[in-house]
């Protein structure tokens, strides 16, 4: 059986994109009111890609958000399954901050702090030995007073390869232990792994739900560094008190000018076949990606969206016209 | 006969007034009965502080701040060119927001040049007072040019704010009202323009990105689709199968494989019946996605054990004695199942409806593969349209940034309890009556 | 009872029988519940329009040969039963028969009262309802009426039709279900102990009741009560330890039995 | 003609035929229906079931089997060239001709003349009438799509012939069946316990259905990760396989995540069972009916609350209520005020999922100690056994086969939550005993490989498959050895 | 049965009796269930050591009034008595009396037999268990044995023991459940139609057994049959409609009853 057709745009994907996807969507409705509102899922990045690269045609999806490009071999699939034609469209950044309860004082951190605090081993006298600290004093005084405890994204964000990437990777070098750690493991693969191991005592605790979880957390354990997409600490400024990293103050103008090391792009794809077949479709990609959504004035940025320099905003928007495909 | 009395030597002799441990047995008959009690009371208990976690966050969502003003539809605004009788494009994309700012400009006595302050007031009027304004005027076009009073959503963080939601002593920067619109949020309250309105949204309006506007409209009407289609199939494949693999099935290792497999499936992790709706109905049938139909048919097999399992076991409660009764009288099987056992099991079938439909009404995971957590704004049609479910909306609030969501998302879980009662009362109503001690 | 009364009927359906074939024909009946054999091959024929009683000794098997007649006991889930028997002329065994017909033909009331958990009026209409004995509410209020007089229950029972038929005492219980078996009105009746729980008067009624069917129906009926085996029957059959010891005219069986076993277990409480 | 179009004319043949049935039985019977074998009803039934079964039949296998023929010969028409590609490919070209056939169904007979010869001119016009291509169509599949239309308008044609024949005939020949002796009520059981059959064949299909979506991709899995690393890891550890940087190998210990399952299903069974068992005891046995009447559904909301509510409930209150509680107590015994129960643990999720089971105990077990015959019952008390010992030693050994059923739901029911666990136990997988510790759950893991942001090609993802299908297979195990045990136990009496 | 020793039974007993008091006294007893009233001012004085028999048409109350004695119709959900019955001294409906030590000392055997699905051993030793009265296994293999040997179905089931009490025939049931009753060794014991579903030789059996248990214990029993309430009573009770008719001497009732209902009763059976 075949469905009939379809008036509306269907989206899936990430769930860091998906209140961007949102706001676009519900405004693109109430601006172009011909056209149904688009049908937002969530699911992650990899099963909107999945939904995706199912196909073309009205049964399959016409757009993934995604927090991540598109990789290499979930490529080879689309285009097995007959999906060629994939515009990417990157949308802005999404900054990462980390955040206390706001009971807490005023907080520096250096990316070397949370490595220490967090890494399974550290390089201790030369050796490698299970993390022996305990309280955030043993590492940085200005951190909240107590045990350590963080709240990081599981292993199922994509915002914890970035933390591992940006913060302990780099913590890492910071604190002089990849060359320890090399010292001591040949196998290079191995060493790096090593660097971005985090601990398992119970005190670097997984979270694989949303920022809502964290907060929760961190609410009853005031002691805890949350880790926060920018938009949902924006929306908590009350609750929460933010760190600096590396003398940073997270915000979308630190964050967009390189200045604040931790953040990644975001992106959408689309699929080509379907734009001017389903209703609505090239409109919505036109009007996620003007100005009045993801400039810097825009209600994106607003809700927290970092937006993209006004050169790399242009490319999109004439990369999209051009029909330019991956 | 003799020797068996003599033999076990005065064992049945009458005893003199026995001691047969009454104070202990009734130390244990209270202690067993307090057991019950305690138990129930824990269950209830838990239940209670459940509702209590629930409702003292959540009633206040059923309240909505909002701004009552005189609002003028200028002409100058909505249709500057006088093109709407030609171009009815023009009424559609008017800019509604700014005619809303203005209203409230006037009653705060902001002035118009004040770019700063036009801005803090726009903040605190919800971005859906455009469809709000647009309905009012594509409805009715002769407003156009005069003065309504108009009451407008108030911004979500100004409806957290007026409910003392937003901690207002911690700095300024710190939170998403500035000092100045609180000062105005009161001065209106007191000039009794601004206050709290029964929010009938939060169960009409369908999903939004702003808390003031979202309702769980579209996810009623969803998990109603999704609840039919589940007691409509569910219930009688469910009740057909238990009866035969309780009453005909011959009972060999094949049977009792199909028996433990029905249990097994009980034990299958939801998510996994996400997985087979999608590579069944929609992969392989072709079904569109985010369909309510889609839904109904996961969650029917996912209810399906929990039916069968507690219609076999009721089934299995009906004393025999009653089947020979009707068998002896030349009923057929069938007859019988039908006209004696199957009412006789009817509490214990209902049973497994209740539950089953309850675990189905408020699961998320098997709609997450199939396209059913999702934003969805419009109101579904038909059980093909997309759709959403209230637990749906629920998980997706209870993971909004907002602060206006968390009341809601609490609203939101009263509304799927009273629906939940809705339903269930009928099932429940009935279940009494079937009941009968024999 | 008016025992000349009774041996002219008796020499009536004497004649008759010479006449007509047995009702019903068991031929080396053996059932085994799982492994265990409860009856070995039972050779017992029943007469048309004669009482035929079941007697012997609890767990003889005197329940399980009543229950191969009309093939309640398929519905026991381990039991066996070889052999044959035949209802007039069919095999009741035969693929081709149909058992709920058999069992419309051949009815039951059983041992343990076991009325529905439904009103009085319910338990006895049900019957015709199935088999569609009534055509509108009216004949079946008077087939209702008429069973419930048979089982001598009308007058107790007139006014609470509508209600439970579990709230009546154990021996009203009993009567209801044989009002419920003759709605329907079969053949053959199979009784189980029928009395067991009924007291003198409601007996009589129902003794007398039996004697009335048994002009247009064959009964047989299982008893512990000698007094009732030789008020009601025509015919007697012993059963010992799952054998078929004897079976006889009534008269003869309990004053000159041919077997030892019957003797004995007769005189064993005659007296 | 579409095919619910059929559908309803079909259950109209039935609404005719049953009356039709219904009435000449009894006119046959002289209007007597105790002449007849069965009730008229069935006769009629048993018409209406021989009008639109076998038609039914014949339309569900013709819509199955048609596509399959038609295909097969469309492609078979396609030229030789595009016969010699990969299987994949001509799958596609088939999938874009089939979207053409759909697109030229829609177009009007000029648009067709008027684009035919123009491909792209064609995937334009059908673009505005809502018909995705996915690529520009080659000329042959416009002539392909041709073919295709009219070979399913021809088999539809004929199809819609065929069904209202067979139905037609079915009706004859059953109508003229019917006589006084005809077994009617046997037919239409036999019809009736055929879809008993059927609907309890669903669950077969289910269970097949599950195993086949999971076992393709679980397979996947095995051909990257060693199946031994798989079942006898002690650590799990997939890292993440996004965007192709750190490209570290993970680790896929199924072990922790099975000792998690266990660990925590067992802490909830702890809870559940007792509470429910006594509830469901204390409601059957000693409460008034009234209190019964309320106490059981509310017991029963418990079942009905999103299992989100019941996970943000043991995060903010259960949790951090055991972790100050231990703190106090290790204050008062030790001095030292350092918590030993974590906030998030294997005992706060089994809690907290021990109170949503509640009700599956409590309700089911109700009902069946409730089902006991009351002789039994008093049989017990009229020996001077007091209520309890009565309940003990008479009551729930006769119900027990039942409550076992119940037991074994609930079991199953602790196996496959998600939600309460992710927020009261964490998602961490660790291999310790520690009932205050953080553990997790194989489904936990399912469900979060499946809805994140790995690349969903990696053995990351597929991880979820192999988890599902382990788990069928661990819980069937179970449940396997439940049954047996329940047998055994039972034998004893019956 | 040899009538001449149990004359002299009879008569030692007798003057037993004038001595002792009645062992349960009913006054004024009346039974509701619900709005329908089952009994009317009973008064019925159960003497010591002497088998009373309660006779009457089916739903006269027979039944009714033996849970009454030891308050069986508690679990009756809308059962209500009035009026007042004293066990020895103690008014058994008396807040302060025990109803599980009255049950333990007043036992009972139901009409329907109602083993537990449990083996024929635990069906036995459950009620010495519960009570505590044997003080091991040796202790509880003897209860059981002189049980089920006094209820005459030792023999038939000393093989099975450990085997379901529910495959039992109708009539072993019963006597199982009689066995069952026996075992906790009451003062009273209530029997309702206890050889409704017995055979006669194990009615003989039951009828012989409670003329021994009749030295020790003071036995009230319901029976449909005039003949065993002749054998095996010294008192007998007539109800009718759920009142007394009469209570006399068995000897005196079935001779020469005062109520001309009694009389019609059991003369519209006898003989
Ligand atoms: N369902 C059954 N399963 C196993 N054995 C059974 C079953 N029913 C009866 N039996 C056995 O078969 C034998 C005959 O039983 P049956 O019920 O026919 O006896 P009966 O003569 O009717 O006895 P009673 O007069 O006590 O009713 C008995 O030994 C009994 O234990
Ligand atoms: N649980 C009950 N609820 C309502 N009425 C009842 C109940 N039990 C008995 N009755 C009624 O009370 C009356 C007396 O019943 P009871 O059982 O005492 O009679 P019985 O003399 O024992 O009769 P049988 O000899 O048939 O056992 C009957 O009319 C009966 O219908
Ligand atoms: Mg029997
Ligand atoms: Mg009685």
């Amino acid at each position: 059986g075949v469905a009939a057709a379809r008036d509306q745009v269907q989206v899936a994907g990430s769930s860091t994109v998906l209140p961007y996807a949102k706001i676009v969507a519900e405004t693109f409705a109430e601006t172009f009111p011909n056209f149904k509102a688009p049908v937002v899922e969530s699911g992650g990045t990899g099963g909107g890609l999945k939904a995706f690269c199912s196909g073309v045609g009205e049964g399959t999806i016409d757009v993934a958000n995604a927090s991540r490009p598109i990789n290499k071999s979930e490529a080879e699939a689309c285009k097995a399954a007959g999906v060629n034609d994939v515009q990417e469209i990157r949308i802005g950044y999404d900054g990462i901050v980390f955040a206390a309860d706001s009971s807490n004082g005023d907080m520096k951190i250096e990316p070397k702090d949370l490595y220490k605090a967090l890494a399974a081993e550290v390089v201790v006298d030369g050796k490698l030995v299970a993390n022996p600290y305990k309280n955030w004093s043993d590492i940085n005084a200005t951190l909240p007073k107590g045990p350590i405890a963080a709240y990081i994204p599981g292993s199922k964000h994509g915002t914890r390869e970035v933390f591992e990437e940006k913060i302990m990777a780099e913590g890492c070098k910071e604190a002089g232990a990849t060359d320890a750690i090399k010292a001591l493991i040949t196998d290079a693969k191995q060493a790096a792994a090593k660097c971005v191991a985090v601990r398992k005592d119970g005190v670097a605790v997984d979270i694989d739900g949303d920022y809502t979880e964290t907060l929760a957390r961190i609410a009853a354990n005031k002691t805890g560094l949350g880790v926060f997409g920018l938009a949902f600490y924006e929306n908590n400024k009350d609750k929460l008190k933010v760190a600096t990293v590396s003398n940073v103050v997270a915000s979308t103008e630190t964050i967009s000018s390189g200045k604040y090391p931790v953040s990644r792009p975001l992106f959408f794809y689309v699929k080509k076949a379907h734009l001017g077949v389903i209703p609505g479709l090239k409109e919505y990609v036109e009007f996620f990606i003007s100005d009045d959504m993801v400039g810097p004035e825009s209600p994106l940025a607003e809700y927290g969206l970092v937006a993209a320099p006004d050169d790399q905003r242009e490319q999109v928007r004439k990369d999209f016209a051009a029909g330019k495909t991956m | 006969m003799t020797d068996v009395v003599s033999s076990p030597a005065g064992v049945l002799a009458k005893p003199a007034r026995r001691d047969i441990g009454i104070k202990r047995r009734y130390a244990a008959e209270r202690r067993f009965r307090a057991y019950g009690i305690a138990a129930l009371s824990f269950g209830l208990l838990f239940l209670a502080l459940l509702l209590w976690s629930v409702v003292s966050k959540g009633y206040t969502a059923f309240q909505q701040t909002m701004i009552t003003v005189p609002v003028e539809f200028s002409e100058q605004i909505i249709d500057k060119d006088n093109e709407r009788a030609t171009d009815p494009q023009k009424l559609l994309t008017a800019n509604y927001p700014l005619i809303a700012r203005n209203a409230v400009a006037k009653a705060l006595g902001v002035a118009e040049g004040d770019r700063a302050g036009l801005r803090a007031v726009n903040q605190m009027i919800s971005d859906a007072v455009r469809g709000q304004l647009r309905d009012m005027v594509v409805a009715n076009p002769q407003i156009v040019g005069t003065t309504q009073t108009v009451s407008l959503l108030a911004a979500g963080d100004v409806d957290s704010a007026f409910k003392g939601q937003i901690d207002l002593t911690v700095t300024e920067n710190n939170r998403k009202v500035s000092d100045q619109q609180v000062g105005w949020m009161n001065q209106l309250a007191e000039a009794g323009a601004l206050g709290k309105h029964f929010n009938t949204g939060i169960f009409v309006n369908g999903n939004s990105s702003r808390p003031e506007a979202a309702g769980v409209g579209v996810a009623l009407i969803g998990s109603f689709y999704m609840m039919l289609i589940v007691l409509v199939l569910a219930l009688p494949i469910g009740v057909a199968a238990s009866i035969y693999l309780e009453e005909f099935a011959p009972k060999n290792k094949f049977t009792d494989l199909i028996e433990v497999n029905i249990n097994n499936l009980a034990a299958v992790p939801s998510i996994v019946y996400g997985l087979l709706g999608l590579a069944v109905f929609i992969n392989f049938m072709g079904l569109p996605r985010s369909a309510s139909l889609v839904g109904g048919l996961v969650l029917t097999l996912m209810t399906l054990p929990t039916i069968i399992i507690a219609t076999r076991a009721a089934l299995k409660a009906v004393p025999p004695s009653i089947r020979a009764a009707a068998l002896g009288l030349g009923a057929s099987k069938m007859q019988t199942i039908f006209h004696h056992v199957l009412p006789l099991a009817m509490p214990g079938i209902l049973t497994g409806t209740i539950i089953g439909l309850a675990h189905a009404l408020g699961e998320t995971a098997p709609l997450l593969l199939i396209g059913m957590v999702a934003f969805v704004a419009n109101y579904p049609t038909t059980p093909m349209d997309p759709s959403t479910a209230l637990p749906v909306q629920i998980y997706m609030w209870a993971n909004e940034a907002e602060r206006a969501f968390v009341e809601r998302t609490s609203g939101a879980i009263i509304i799927l309890l009273l629906f939940l009662i809705v339903m269930n009362v009928g099932a429940i109503l009935l279940r009494r009556r079937f009941e009968r001690r024999w | 009872m008016n025992m000349l009364s009774e041996a002219a009927v008796e020499k009536a359906l004497d004649k008759k029988m010479n006449e007509v074939a047995y009702k019903m024909i068991g031929k080396d009946v053996s059932v085994y519940y799982g492994e265990k054999r409860a009856l070995f091959d039972v050779n017992l024929n029943v007469r048309e329009n004669t009482v035929t009683a079941l007697i012997g000794p609890s767990g003889c098997g005197k329940s399980t040969f009543l229950r191969t007649l009309n093939r309640m006991n398929d519905t026991i889930e381990n039991c066996r039963v070889t052999g044959k028997i035949t209802l007039d002329t069919d095999d009741i065994y035969d693929k081709e028969i149909d058992v709920v017909e058999l069992r419309a033909r051949v009815g039951m009331v059983f041992q343990k009262p076991n009325p529905f958990p439904k009103s009085i009026y319910e338990n006895i209409s049900y019957g015709p309802r199935i088999h569609g004995l009534a055509r509108g509410k009216a004949e079946m209020d008077a087939i209702v009426e008429a069973s419930l007089q048979r089982a001598g229950l009308w007058g107790e029972v007139k006014d609470r039709l509508h209600e439970g038929g579990t709230g009546l005492s154990g021996g009203q219980q009993q009567r209801l279900c044989i009002a419920r078996a003759i709605a329907v009105s079969p053949e053959v009746i199979l009784m189980d102990e029928p009395c067991s729980a009924l007291d003198p008067i409601a007996t009589a009624k129902v003794e007398e009741l039996i004697h009335e069917l048994r002009a247009n129906y064959t009964i047989v009926i299982v008893t512990h009560s000698m007094q009732q085996a030789a008020r009601v029957s025509q015919r007697t059959a012993m059963f010992h330890l799952g054998q078929l010891v004897e079976e006889n005219d009534t008269d003869k069986m309990f004053t000159n039995p041919d077997d030892q076993r019957t003797q004995d277990y007769i005189m064993g409480r005659f007296g | 003609m579409s095919t619910p179009l059929i559908l309803l004319i079909l259950a109209i043949i039935a609404v005719v035929c049953y009356v039709v049935g219904t009435r000449h039985a009894l006119a046959i019977a002289g209007g007597l229906s105790s002449k007849l074998h069965s009730r008229p009803g069935y006769y009629g039934a048993f018409v209406a079931i021989c009008a639109v079964l076998p038609a039914a039949v014949v339309l569900a296998a013709w819509l199955i089997a048609s596509p399959f023929y038609i295909n097969s010969t469309v492609r078979g028409g396609f030229p030789e060239d595009v016969k010699a590609r990969s299987v994949a490919e001509q799958g596609l070209a088939f999938g874009m001709v089939s979207s053409l056939a759909r697109g030229m169904d829609v177009l009007t007979l000029e648009e067709i003349d008027r684009v035919g010869s123009n491909p792209a001119e064609l995937r334009n016009t059908l673009g505005t009438k809502g018909v995705a291509l996915a690529g520009d169509p080659e000329p042959y599949m416009v002539a392909s799509a041709g073919d295709l239309n009219a070979m399913n308008k021809i088999s539809n044609r004929v199809m819609t012939a065929v069904v209202l024949i067979v139905a037609l005939i079915g009706a004859g020949l059953s109508y003229n069946r019917i006589s006084h002796r005809f077994r009617a009520r046997n037919r239409v059981e036999r019809v009736i316990l055929g879809a008993l059959v059927v609907a309890s064949s669903i669950a077969i299909i289910t269970t097949v259905g599950i195993v086949m979506s999971m076992l393709t991709e679980a397979g996947h899995f095995f051909g990257r990760v060693p199946a031994w690393e798989f079942f006898f890891g002690t650590v799990w550890d997939p890292r993440f396989a996004a965007a192709g940087t750190t490209a570290s190998e993970g680790q896929f210990g199924l072990i922790p995540l099975l000792l998690g399952t266990l660990y925590i299903g067992l802490v909830a069974m702890l809870v559940a069972v007792p509470v429910g068992l006594f509830s469901a005891i204390y409601m059957s046995e000693y409460a008034s009916p009234r209190l019964r009447s309320v106490a059981k559904p509310l017991l029963e909301v418990l079942a009905g609350i999103p299992t989100i509510v019941y996970g943000f409930f043991a995060l903010t209150t259960v949790g951090p209520f055991l972790r100050d509680l231990s703190a106090d107590i290790n204050g008062i015994v030790t001095g030292n005020a350092m918590n030993f129960i974590q906030a998030q643990s294997v005992l706060t999720a089994g809690f907290v999922m021990g109170i949503m089971l509640i009700p599956y105990v409590s309700s089911l077990s109700d009902d069946i100690i409730t089902a006991v015959p009351r002789a039994l019952r008093d049989g017990s008390l009229g020996l001077g056994a007091t209520k309890s010992e009565t309940i003990k030693k008479v009551v729930m050994p006769a119900a027990l086969p039942g409550v076992v059923g119940a037991l074994l739901m609930t079991a199953s029911r602790a196996i496959g939550e998600t939600m309460i666990v992710v927020l009261a136990a964490g998602v961490a997988a660790r291999m310790q005993l520690n009932p205050f510790e953080p553990m997790t759950t194989v489904t936990v893991k399912i469900v979060s490989q499946l809805t994140g942001d790995l690349e969903f090609t990696s053995p990351q993802t597929l991880v979820a498959f192999a988890l599902g299908i382990t788990l069928f297979v661990i819980t069937l195990c179970l449940n396997i050895y439940a049954l047996f045990i329940v047998r055994k136990y039972r034998e004893q009496y019956e």
